[in-house]
């Protein structure tokens, strides 16, 4: 390890960072791939890649089970992963990292285990109208399941930011037990004051869950200085691979929580009878686990920290200037949200084009962006977009070029449409 | 710049998107479906009035959706008015089968004239995510004669 | 689609299949790995990281969301991979798949949302004495959820066969709604008489649940000639991916349930107010799916399949056999389980030599093997080796000679410790 | 074939693992703890009998488990006996050390000399999964002098 402190870069060359990643070299229909869409998910650089295969190729072998050469190897990779995410945010301990297949089913874990073993009947809930789908669902079918808990709902203002009087007035009564809101809008951008939002709940005794599945590839995330009680992300937004996601939590807090699943590697013993549960974070690794996976995490976590999360959040705003600019010129675009601390996702109508017909135009131009409305219906029905909203969301590959491509194909989609 | 999407786009589609024939609720409808596409929220309403052999007489639906959706819907109330249920939803097969494939071989013979005048939507099949866009109104269709009340087309 | 009947290959050449592997050229501590833990996980063929190097590369995005090429391409291949678990267990429509993380996660969705979903209070869960972990733990959170379902255990003899005249008796009072028990022991080897369990089940009103997790490995499944409700095996132990597992249900089943866990994709229409679920499988995939794994996944049934099913199991029997004789020679040694119909899993105990200190030796000559209980604490307290057994289990790339190998070690081992 | 692994299975330990010395229930203990090691089934009890001063007067144990953790229970219960408790717990630490790393740089002074007796132990180092099993006794240890009752050794 080298301890030498270096001024942390302050700008990145997009250039070098574009070869790493292989399919940004494609061509889609004859044009040069621009790929705006890496809120949905992200592309993977090749050092991930090359993780996993080399995992694959030679040192492969289910974990925490072998005394053999092989599987002591897979099992050491496999606990450096989660080493590297409990650094990546900051965590007191490695332990208090659990490795899940995706946000969603953190969020699930949470729901089940501290929703229903911790909770008590006659607490609440809060979340926001912001919430992805993820970070709602769960706690409708948690509400839905009988056992008196009430889900509340913080407002969204017309910026497109979380409303905190709001949010204040919904806490007052202290029957809240958890807040759950999202860390960065997957729609609007909003960075959300999480340090405040987290004092608030806590003079109100609620625990707080952030849902960082944007938040955590856009910013320097650090679990201990916002003082949350549980944080999630997603390895596939975060360069890295499919079928894993991180839950991070007080390691009293697991403690506490009664297990999800139930099966091989979560258990102290096992009779007939009944069964003892192993101590966190294995309580909560049900089976066999993401090993390929994890390995593949933990290079995109080198990666994106080789690069530095102060350049890449430099890059970006950079990247959201000039969208801003941008999109402002495009005639009839009409943007969804203008929430003063926000990253790179931008979310749009242009008024004679269904946001569908829009992205399939796109996409004959090379542009890769999504339509409809991106697992937040609420919000957009919030903002009466029931027909939703074409998004443009960023990388850290992406550059001003692309924008201006976006830019000039949604001028020529507008005549398309008149 | 997207001269090719005109394939797609032909201006009768872009035609019946903007300004949708049979727009309007029926309000003494005998059959009356919801059909939803739950990935993009397009969502419409169908309403069909039978005659006295069963045939639908006339066909009116509001909603709303991309101009694939909405001129679907259209082409699809103008083109099954006059049409036996069953002619209707023989159609509504050939239609998809065009949807996915882009032709439809077995359409001809009393029908032909009609899977005609639906042609235009048939270049949605290269764009498999857009083939769902151009059935939901044929899949409504199909939920308001059987009396399903709810389609989805995913 | 090439049609053509070709009679199934007889025998499978071994030396060709090990190149496909690249894994297994290694050597350990100067010895050719000689890796007998496949039924902890199996390798992978270049063929399968291939598949999953070429999807991150070429033709990768989230899937069901995008309507650009990109997203478009991996839907179709997720997809893909869906109708090749479907025809691997000759499903009778791609919609009975639903992928999750392993096996385990897909035995914790059956437990929640059969057994709390759909159960009554009064029924029953007939597991039996052999099950992994993933397939009794489950079933015990149900039992102590304080829903009213009793847990039933069905024995197993001493040969280490399913005692089908207990199986009849705990059936006999018609309260038991569901037989979970797995298609063949990962301790024992014993292939479970799985038509004969579902006639009775079925004739005592009881669905049946197959953890084929093992078994799909070495045998031709057909879920419709067997006749059961639910089936479900892993990806790693077939050759894929980590991070992917497959639930089998018939369709009627995945209609009646409600989903498991809640979130993006699931959903068909969501108002802060409440959700409607989207039908099956996608009610059952909250959140981005193991979308790289599934491709991965799906070379892994590809290359099986290619291969020929009849020839791996021609293959195994092979190996079965060896394997019997040449164990049986090694003095001191004692083999848990002599079932008639069985496939490559042995577990043995070596008179003087703990079996944590004997996968030490092992290991040293080259020789993966797990030592352990194997998940299956109550099968081995029910032997009597409460301090486990050691077990070496066989893929389609294992050979007569590297049981050679392993017999000569042990024969040296015994020494060793004499 | 196994010549190297004289290491670590040191004649010294082949011989504690199979005749473990102290493997008796103490009846009239002081102190007691279980010690589990769920991953391989490994169990033992541990029994202390405290002297006038607080000192360790007696030591004994019962369980079963592979030959690293027999021989480490049975060297351990040897090495105590007699010891203050903080010099106990002393060893355990520095034990833990040798049995991570293979050398003990601090291991001088007042125990040199017991820890040169729990020397042949050091070769697990070299064996991250079997690390575990040699301190699974120490880790007892503990919990027996802290009152926790049980301890794990993952
Ligand atoms: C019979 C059996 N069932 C279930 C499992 C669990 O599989 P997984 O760990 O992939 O969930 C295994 C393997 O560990 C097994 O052998
Ligand atoms: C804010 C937010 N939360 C949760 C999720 C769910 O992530 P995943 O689908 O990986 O579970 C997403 C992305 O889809 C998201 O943007």
């Amino acid at each position: 390890m080298n301890v030498t402190l270096k001024p942390a870069p302050a700008s990145l060359d997009v250039a070098r960072i574009r070869r790493d990643f292989p399919i940004l070299s494609q061509t889609v229909r004859g044009r040069p791939l621009v790929f705006l869409d890496s809120g949905a998910s992200a592309q993977k650089p090749r050092a991930v890649i090359e993780a996993m295969v080399r995992c694959m190729e030679t040192a492969y072998a289910n974990v925490h089970r072998g005394a053999y050469h092989l599987s002591e190897v897979a099992t050491e990779s496999y606990e450096a992963a989660r080493a590297a995410a409990a650094r990546f945010l900051n965590a007191a301990d490695p332990r208090e990292i659990v490795f899940t297949r995706n946000s969603t089913e953190a969020i699930n874990l949470v729901a089940h285990s501290w929703g229903r073993g911790v909770m008590k009947p006659g607490q609440a809930v809060l979340v926001s109208e912001m919430e992805h789908h993820a970070n709602l669902v769960p706690w409708q079918m948690l509400r839905d399941d009988g056992r008196g808990i009430e889900l509340r709902v913080c407002r969204v203002n017309d910026e497109g930011e979380l409303d905190l009087e709001d949010l204040a007035v919904k806490l007052a009564d202290g029957k809240v037990g958890l807040v759950a809101v999202t860390h960065m809008s997957n729609v609007l951008g909003t960075v959300t004051p999480v340090e405040r939002i987290v004092a608030l709940a806590h003079a109100h005794g609620a625990k707080v869950l952030l849902d960082g599945s944007q938040a955590a590839v856009h910013r320097r995330v650090d679990v201990q200085a916002i003082g949350c009680d549980f944080y999630c992300f997603t390895g596939h937004k975060l360069y890295g691979p499919t079928g894993i996601g991180v839950l991070w939590a007080r390691l009293e807090h697991l403690e506490r929580m009664p297990p999800f699943l139930g099966g091989g590697d979560m258990i102290a013993s096992v009779t007939l009878e009944r069964s003892e549960w192993a101590p966190p974070p294995a309580k909560f690794e049900a089976g066999t686990p993401p090993i390929v996976e994890a390995v593949g995490l933990h290079a995109a976590i080198d990666y994106v920290t080789a690069v530095g999360m102060p350049a890449i959040e430099a890059h970006e705003r950079a990247l959201v200037d000039h969208a801003m600019r941008r999109l402002s010129e495009v005639e009839g675009l009409t943007l969804l949200g203008r929430a003063q601390d926000r990253g790179g996702v931008f979310s749009f109508t242009l008024d004679n084009a269904h946001p569908h017909d829009l992205s399939t135009l796109l996409d004959r131009a090379g542009i890769a962006v999504r339509a409809g409305r991106h697992c937040a219906e609420p919000l957009h029905t919030r903002f009466g977009l029931e027909g939703g909203t074409c998004r443009a969301s960023f990388g850290l590959y992406t550059t001003c070029e692309e924008i201006d491509v976006l830019a000039e194909a949604l001028v020529k989609a507008r005549e398309f449409f008149a | 710049m997207f001269d090719d999407l005109r394939d797609l786009y032909q201006e009768v589609i872009l035609d019946h998107g903007r300004k949708p024939r049979n727009f309007r609720r029926l309000e003494d409808a005998d059959r009356s479906a919801r059909g939803d596409n739950p990935m993009c929220g397009d969502r419409m309403e169908l309403w069909l009035k039978l005659g006295p052999e069963g045939e639908i007489a006339d066909a009116a639906f509001l909603g709303r959706g991309c101009a694939i959706s909405m001129a679907s819907a259209s082409l699809m109330t103008e083109t099954v008015k006059g049409k036996t249920q069953a002619q209707a939803k023989e159609m509504g097969e050939k239609f998809r089968i065009l949807a996915m494939t882009g032709t439809c071989p077995e359409c001809n013979g009393a029908i032909a004239e009609d899977m005609e005048r639906l042609a235009p939507l048939s270049g949605v099949h290269e764009f498999p995510s857009r083939v769902k866009c151009a059935t939901l109104a044929w899949h409504t269709l199909k939920a308001a004669l059987e009396g399903t009340k709810e389609a989805t087309s995913e």
